[in-house]
């Protein structure tokens, strides 16, 4: 045998910290779920787990490490998002504290499999190789799949978590498809790698714009564009989003795309910064369509869940446009549209929560008639997420559009602003219908629906208007921490 | 005698890939799926992948498909498609995508950068266990530990998937 | 000797007739099936690409992809019976309840 | 004063905080007796709620709340303007030292871009506080009131309260971002304001009408505040990147704007020019101009005060104020200032004749506002801003003071707005009477009072500076106003009541006296700029850099007489019209009897709205309507179908389908893989 030395690897706990206490501490909620069924106990646990994490986040906190042989990435880009998806985890369990048992879907694994979810987006955030991406998005699939088909003797459950499952699986030999492609022609999987062999390529002379490498940059895109529910890969989001159990919804429709967006990015701003006109112009294209489909689309649905998952395809669009913009201002810019859009879509998704009863089959724009008498601190709340939403100042949402729209001006992407300024106004319609019907029209049912806000729900929702209307009256305290974390990723 | 291998194995390949595609039994999809992963596990022994050749058959074709079938028998599916189509434009429109999709992909492996024909000498070991686990223990540790977390979930989510009708049927009956 | 190019072509011929599968079966088990072969065809792709390259990087993550193939059947079989138990089918165009 | 004077829009906003918690209290109150009688009442009261019965003591406490937060930022304001004037008047043409600069925090920063929260408080945004605060805290009084009846007074004076602190956001705002906030702000309490009787048909819809369309021209807004963004330069030629109008208005940084040109979506264009035009679309959205006029009448479903405060006296302003603000970037665009002359010009004719189609007191007022914007709108473009401001000045107050006349007609006149009942209401409400008259005399220029010189101004303007076209025009609308006055007071006040049915009686205290004291502004305030002394030219010299306008007194005589011969005849005509019974509840005016199909335009205002109905509205529900229903199943079924068809080889696609099927999610996503492989492989 050649001389075939093992290395023992240097195991980096800075690097690996934030994800690996993530993922022990949900086997412990696992095993702790066995021995008890108090819910309480299970929350608190989980709480605590999000807490110490985003702490270990901040103990590194501007510092920027590499490890494992550069497949993962601690820096200043990774730890914020990775900030803002367990804060989006900790409102999730919160508003799915009493919905679970009232839904009878009081398995204790859903604790555990959030979490085990949230530290593959963790892992995702932070990985800086094709692998370890490929590795980070099937964990939280994997993980979502089952928490979608959750409530699974009820059929939506199921039927959502199989379409779910069958197009994920899809959009998986895509990527496998793609990440294979792109390592026969630059024989690297790590991004900062690819990046120097193509600028090897560069001063040799060798073209960059190779089919086979475009197609495996295009094949990686669609992949991470299904999860984010770019235009035409985004056919399942309703569906899903309409089957699944509703905090699992506002979990997805937040978390997974922060971590799926984050990926994105590192991907072409690491790895191909080269190919930008290619890729800039195309899912320039994308986003557009994007932003007009789900605006317009969600105009027509009566269905609030659906109208929600309209409403977050038409804003996986506007982030797009950070990430298109591929310019430090896109990405701080990225990272407080994420900030905004995971408070104020939980938010929303609360207040369903709050008035979803037990077995209601679909919840109709019509069921929020009165719900300003009914109970107006709710009405309020949905309110400002509704305003949040359409991006009306001075809340969170439109601090946050002005910034992507005005990085995305910068970066030359102007028809892409404007495309999302137009569609944005378009969106006020839908999101105002729903003002106006809690306000100004009264219930039809003579026997007034009860509502669930309960305590732990009616924290969460607290916490997102407060955050909502801090960050819309003083973006900077988030934007002061985004400012220096971009250097790292656009290198 | 390499190329007079590879021709016949991508040709049982491709055969049982369709076949698998086109047989209306699942069973017999099954049992097609099966020869493709053989006949691409030879291939795999050729491009000096001995180890991942192996798994191939082991775990690929042997453990998964046995799952498949076990899966196609206790539901009884083997016919699940004897309805009418609901969608009547849908194998066209889907065999027509595929063409495109092929052109564009056969396109681009010919345009695309030729790569080195010929092996180099001293990738022999390539494949070898001891190449493989030594850097899967080094160089990957992370991912292959990620990965025991990953299967972890799959396991926990399996038994929740499951499990849950047994609850729903005790709470019914209590 | 084999060209990678012509694994390649080989890889996308298979992986397109996986594709074709997903779209005209109705069969879930059968769509599931077709995944795996996409799966299957781009490993064929990157053990090519290893051997062009004479590293074991591509054949490792070959490995990766099989298990984590493994853990989505599993779970995917695993949601498909809970679902028989409803709805008596495996034919997907029968799952439509969620749609507008 | 410098450090107190947040103090003026948080007092308000205090009072919006005080009354939400008061009325937070009475809900759970009554829940609490609703608890004890349930099953009563459960069905009705909810119908025509407004004008029940019984006077609701919850009005008067927090509509006092609600005034005295106004109130003490009208005198907070006053001793502001009494410090600015205490500061050295400038001394050269240029040279402005009125003025202070107050940063409190910084808002955003994105990059390079810092927005700081801060006021700018100078001659005009002084001005403009004036009129919010001093007209603001009367109507707040009158609205006392005016909603004593009204089931929940306390959530009307949240609105109206949390509008006078965006409105103030609006005009003290140092910069591009503060001024939306106040825009976007005003706009948001118009539309809560609007639909605040949500029980009746039309009032949630013209609230959502008003809003969108604004959102059209906030679009315009917003697109100029990135452009001013991206393109504006400091002198030395590197990018300013600031939205801070002191930094931006500077003459250096304007001037670049006319330097350097940009391309902005294939043509060329300058700076100025294309900032300017886009100002300008937010301006006809705001400011109700032709061609976004149309959701300012029916604005008029909210409730009287509303009218008067948000759609006649401060609101529908801030297009102008925006206006002269920025009116360095106009000034470099010669063409933008011709097409802003233009609008203004066609809006006030526009408005004024469809003021005589209409039947709805309100909606006569609500055109004659349209149309006196326009007046406005006219003179920013030829370059008056001084006779603007004036005339927004006069206006503010004698609109106010007629909307509130109006309100207290309707409120007398058993919540009835149609003209044709009325009649002969001078003997039963002597006060409104006389200070409706006051107002009307306002309106059409009688001579020495406010509008006489403020008009007049804006005319002979047009004349000084070679716009004589405009001059005819807007001396046309003048006498259109004169006309559709006279035939308002006519047809309310005088002759006799038609439908006897109602019962008219004068209105409360609380609100003839702020039509008193409104009637004596009105009178008073021609003093504003009175030709000779011209105190609001000196005062707003420095930032328009204007001098004086000349006091013409053949314009001034051949308006005036022509103005009151419209008036008399509008008068007359339908003093006789009325006594020969030609005027009838459900009949079509008299004009129209003469005019014909002319007259029925004008009752259709100019087809604006059928037009946008047909062109916009439908279109685009069909279009949503489309995409919903059909995207995910048809459309692609339909292409696919069409490819199928054309390959021959199935006809059995035309079969009905549903979506849901997950087969063709995934043929979406490969249709999604064949273009992107396309784009990047094939090229």
């Amino acid at each position: 045998m050649n001389d075939l030395t093992f290395v023992t690897p240097e195991i980096n706990w800075t690097v690996l910290g934030m994800p690996a206490f993530l993922m022990i501490w949900a086997m412990l909620v696992l095993i702790v779920d066995m021995f008890t069924s108090d819910r309480r106990v299970l929350i608190t646990l989980s709480l605590i787990g999000l807490g110490v994490t985003a702490a270990l986040g901040a103990l590194d906190y501007g510092s920027t490490v590499s490890g494992f042989s550069d497949m993962l990435v601690f820096d200043k880009f990774g730890v914020l998002v990775n900030w803002i998806l367990l804060a989006g985890t900790a409102l999730t369990l919160l508003i799915a504290f009493d919905y679970m048992p009232r839904q009878n879907l009081n398995q204790g694994e859903f604790y555990p499999l959030v979490l085990f979810a949230t530290s593959g987006m963790l892992f995702l955030v932070q990985a800086t190789d094709l692998v370890t991406i490929f590795i980070g998005v099937e964990t939280l699939s994997i993980a979502l799949y089952v928490l979608t088909g959750f409530a699974v003797p009820q059929f939506k459950s199921g039927e959502a978590a199989i379409k779910y499952l069958l197009l994920g699986g899809f959009a998986a030999g895509f990527l496998v498809y793609g990440i294979a492609l792109i390592y026969g022609m630059t024989g690297k999987t790590n991004l900062a790698q690819i990046a120097t062999e193509l600028s090897t390529w560069q001063s040799t002379g060798k073209a960059l714009d190779d089919p086979i490498l475009l197609a495996g940059v295009g094949f990686v895109l669609i992949a991470l564009g299904f999860k984010v529910s770019m235009f035409p890969f985004h056919a399942w989001t309703p569906d899903v989003y309409e089957g699944a159990p509703t905090p699992v919804t506002a979990y997805m429709s937040v978390a997974t795309k922060g971590a799926a967006f984050a990926a994105m990015l590192r991907f072409l701003n690491v790895a191909f910064p080269a190919l930008k006109p290619e890729w800039q112009l195309l899912f320039g294209l994308f986003a557009a369509a994007t932003m007009v489909y789900g605006n317009i689309v969600a105009v027509a649905q009566s269905n609030l869940k659906r109208m929600l998952a309209y409403s977050s395809i038409a804003h996986a669009g506007y982030m797009l446009l950070g990430v298109l913009a591929a310019s430090e201002k896109g990405i701080s810019a990225f990272t407080v549209y994420l900030l905004a859009y995971t408070l104020t879509n939980l938010g929303a998704f609360a207040v369903l929560i709050a008035l979803e009863n037990r077995g209601m089959p679909v919840f109709e724009l019509k069921d929020l008639r009165g719900l300003g008498k009914r109970s107006p601190l709710l009405a309020l709340a949905m309110t400002v997420f509704m305003f949040s939403l359409a991006g009306v100042p001075p809340t969170a949402g439109f601090a946050s559009k002005f910034g992507i729209f005005r990085a995305a001006w910068d970066a030359n992407l102007d028809y892409l602003a404007i495309i999302g300024v137009i569609t944005s106004v378009v969106s006020a319609f839908f999101y105002l219908r729903v003002i106006v019907t809690m306000w100004m029209r009264d219930a039809e049912a003579t026997e007034p629906q009860p509502t669930y806000a309960t305590a732990s729900l009616s924290l969460g929702v607290l916490v997102a208007v407060i955050g909502i209307v801090a960050v819309g009256i003083a973006p900077n305290i988030f934007t002061d921490l985004a400012k220096a974390l971009v250097l790292t990723v656009a290198q | 005698m390499e190329t007079f291998l590879f021709i016949t194995t991508a040709i049982v390949a491709v055969g049982a890939a369709l076949a698998m595609v086109l047989s209306s039994n699942a069973v017999h999809s099954a049992l097609f799926l099966i020869l493709n992963f053989c006949s691409v596990a030879i291939l795999y022994f050729l491009l000096r992948a001995p180890f991942l050749g192996a798994v191939q058959v082991t775990v690929y074709a042997g453990a998964i498909m046995v799952l498949f079938l076990f899966v196609i028998m206790l539901l009884g599916a083997e016919n699940a498609e004897l309805g009418e189509e609901k969608i009547g434009w849908q194998k066209p429109a889907g065999l027509i995508l595929g063409v495109a999709l092929l052109a564009e992909i056969g396109y681009v492996a010919y345009r695309g950068t030729k790569l080195i024909d010929a092996p180099v000498a001293d990738a022999t070991n390539i494949g070898a266990p001891t190449t493989i686990s030594a850097k899967l223990f080094s160089t990957y540790l992370l991912p292959f530990e990620v990965i025991s977390i990953l299967l972890l979930i799959a396991v926990v989510g399996t038994v929740v998937l499951t499990r849950r009708r047994v609850v729903a049927r005790e709470e019914r009956q209590s | 000797m084999i060209s990678t190019n012509a694994y390649v072509l080989l890889s996308a011929i298979l992986f397109t007739i996986g594709v074709v599968g997903v779209l005209v079966r109705r069969n879930v088990i059968i769509m599931f099936m077709s995944v795996e072969l996409m799966l299957n065809s781009a490993n064929l792709a990157l053990i090519a690409f290893s051997r062009a390259r004479a590293e074991s990087d591509g054949q490792i993550m070959t490995f990766f992809v099989i298990a984590v193939a493994a853990a989505e059947v599993a779970v995917g079989l695993a949601l498909l019976v809970s679902i028989f138990r409803a709805k008596k089918t495996t034919n997907i165009d029968d799952v439509n309840t969620l749609k507008g | 004063m410098a450090e107190l004077i947040w103090l003026v829009p948080l007092l308000p906003l205090l009072g919006v905080v005080i009354n939400t918690l008061l009325g937070l209290n009475d809900l759970r109150r009554s829940r609490a007796n609703a608890h004890h009688d349930h099953g009563h009442d459960h069905g009705h009261g909810h119908a025509d709620a407004h004008h029940g019965h019984g006077d609701n003591p919850t009005s008067k406490r927090s509509g006092l709340i609600a005034s005295l937060m106004v109130g003490l930022g009208f005198v907070l304001t006053l001793v502001t303007l009494v410090e600015l004037l205490g500061m050295p008047a400038p001394t050269t043409l240029g040279e402005n030292n009125r003025w202070f600069d107050v940063t409190y925090w910084n808002w955003m920063a994105f990059g390079d871009l810092k927005i700081p929260f801060g006021f700018l408080i100078d001659q005009l945004s002084v001005t403009m506080m004036l009129l919010v605060t001093g007209v603001g805290t009367l109507i707040h009084l009158y609205a006392i009131g005016y909603m004593s009846h009204d089931e929940r007074p306390t959530r009307f004076f949240v609105y109206l309260n949390l509008f006078i602190v965006a409105m103030l956001m609006l005009v003290m705002g140092n910069n591009f971002v503060m001024l939306f906030l106040g825009w976007e702000g005003v706009g948001l309490c118009s539309f809560l304001l609007i639909g605040f009787w949500f029980e009746q048909r039309d009032p949630p819809w013209a609230s959502v009408k008003a809003f969108v369309t604004n959102r059209v021209g906030d679009f315009g807004l917003l697109m100029a505040m990135f452009a001013i963004y991206a393109l504006a330069r400091k002198p030395d030629g590197t990018f300013l990147h600031s939205l801070i109008f002191r930094e931006v208005l500077d003459q250096g940084t304007v001037f670049s704007l006319q330097q350097y040109s940009t391309f902005f979506m294939g043509t060329q264009y300058t700076a100025a020019g294309a900032i300017a035009f886009m100002l300008l679309l937010g301006v006809t959205g705001k400011s109700a101009q032709i061609p976004l006029f149309v959701w300012l009448p029916d604005a008029m479903a909210g409730p009287t005060p509303v009218s008067a405060l948000i759609h006649a006296a401060t609101m529908v302003t801030a297009g102008v104020y925006l206006m002269i603000r920025t009116h360095p970037i106009f000034e470099l665009a010669p063409s933008v200032q011709s097409t802003v002359t233009f609008i203004g010009v066609a809006t006030a004719l526009v408005a004024a004749s469809i003021a005589l189609g209409q039947y709805d007191i309100k909606k006569v007022l609500a055109f004659s506002t349209v149309s006196q914007l326009g007046f406005m709108v006219a003179a920013v473009g030829m370059g008056a801003y001084v006779a603007a401001m004036f005339h927004l000045l006069t206006h503010g107050i004698f609109k106010a003071l007629l909307f509130l006349g109006s309100g207290s007609v309707i409120h007398g006149f058993g919540n009835e707005q149609d003209m044709r009942k009325m009649g002969g209401l001078r003997k039963k409400m002597p006060t409104t009477f006389w200070t409706y008259i006051v107002g009307t005399m306002g309106l059409i220029g009688f001579p020495l009072i406010s509008g006489f010189w403020s008009k007049d101004e804006i005319i002979g303007h047009a004349f000084d500076h070679d716009h004589r076209t405009v001059g005819i025009l807007l001396i046309v609308g003048a006498v259109l106003t004169s006309f559709y006055m006279g035939r308002q007071i006519s047809m309310v006040f005088f002759g006799e009541q038609r439908d006897q049915h109602i019962h008219a009686h004068e209105s409360s205290r609380w609100m003839t006296a702020p039509l008193i004291g409104l009637a004596l502004l009105t009178l008073a305030s021609g003093l504003i700029n009175v030709p000779g002394w011209h105190p609001l030219t000196t005062w707003l010299e420095p930032i328009v850099e204007e001098e004086a306008a000349k006091f013409h007194l053949n314009i001034a005589a051949i308006v005036t007489i022509l103005g009151l011969l419209a008036f008399a005849a509008g008068f007359y005509l339908y003093n006789w019209a009325a006594k020969h019974k030609r005027i009838k509840p459900n009949q079509r005016d008299l004009l129209h009897h003469w005019g014909g199909d002319f007259y029925a335009i004008l009752e259709e205002k100019w087809g604006f709205d059928a037009l946008y109905n047909a062109v916009l509205v439908k279109p685009y529900k069909a279009l949503a309507s489309f995409f919903g229903k059909f995207f995910d199943v048809k459309i692609i079924d339909g292409i696919v179908n069409g490819t199928a068809e054309l390959v021959g080889l199935s006809g059995r696609g035309l079969r009905t389908f549903q979506s849901g099927y997950v087969r063709s999610y995934a043929l979406m996503f490969v249709i999604g893989v064949v273009i992107v492989l396309g784009f990047f492989a094939l090229r």
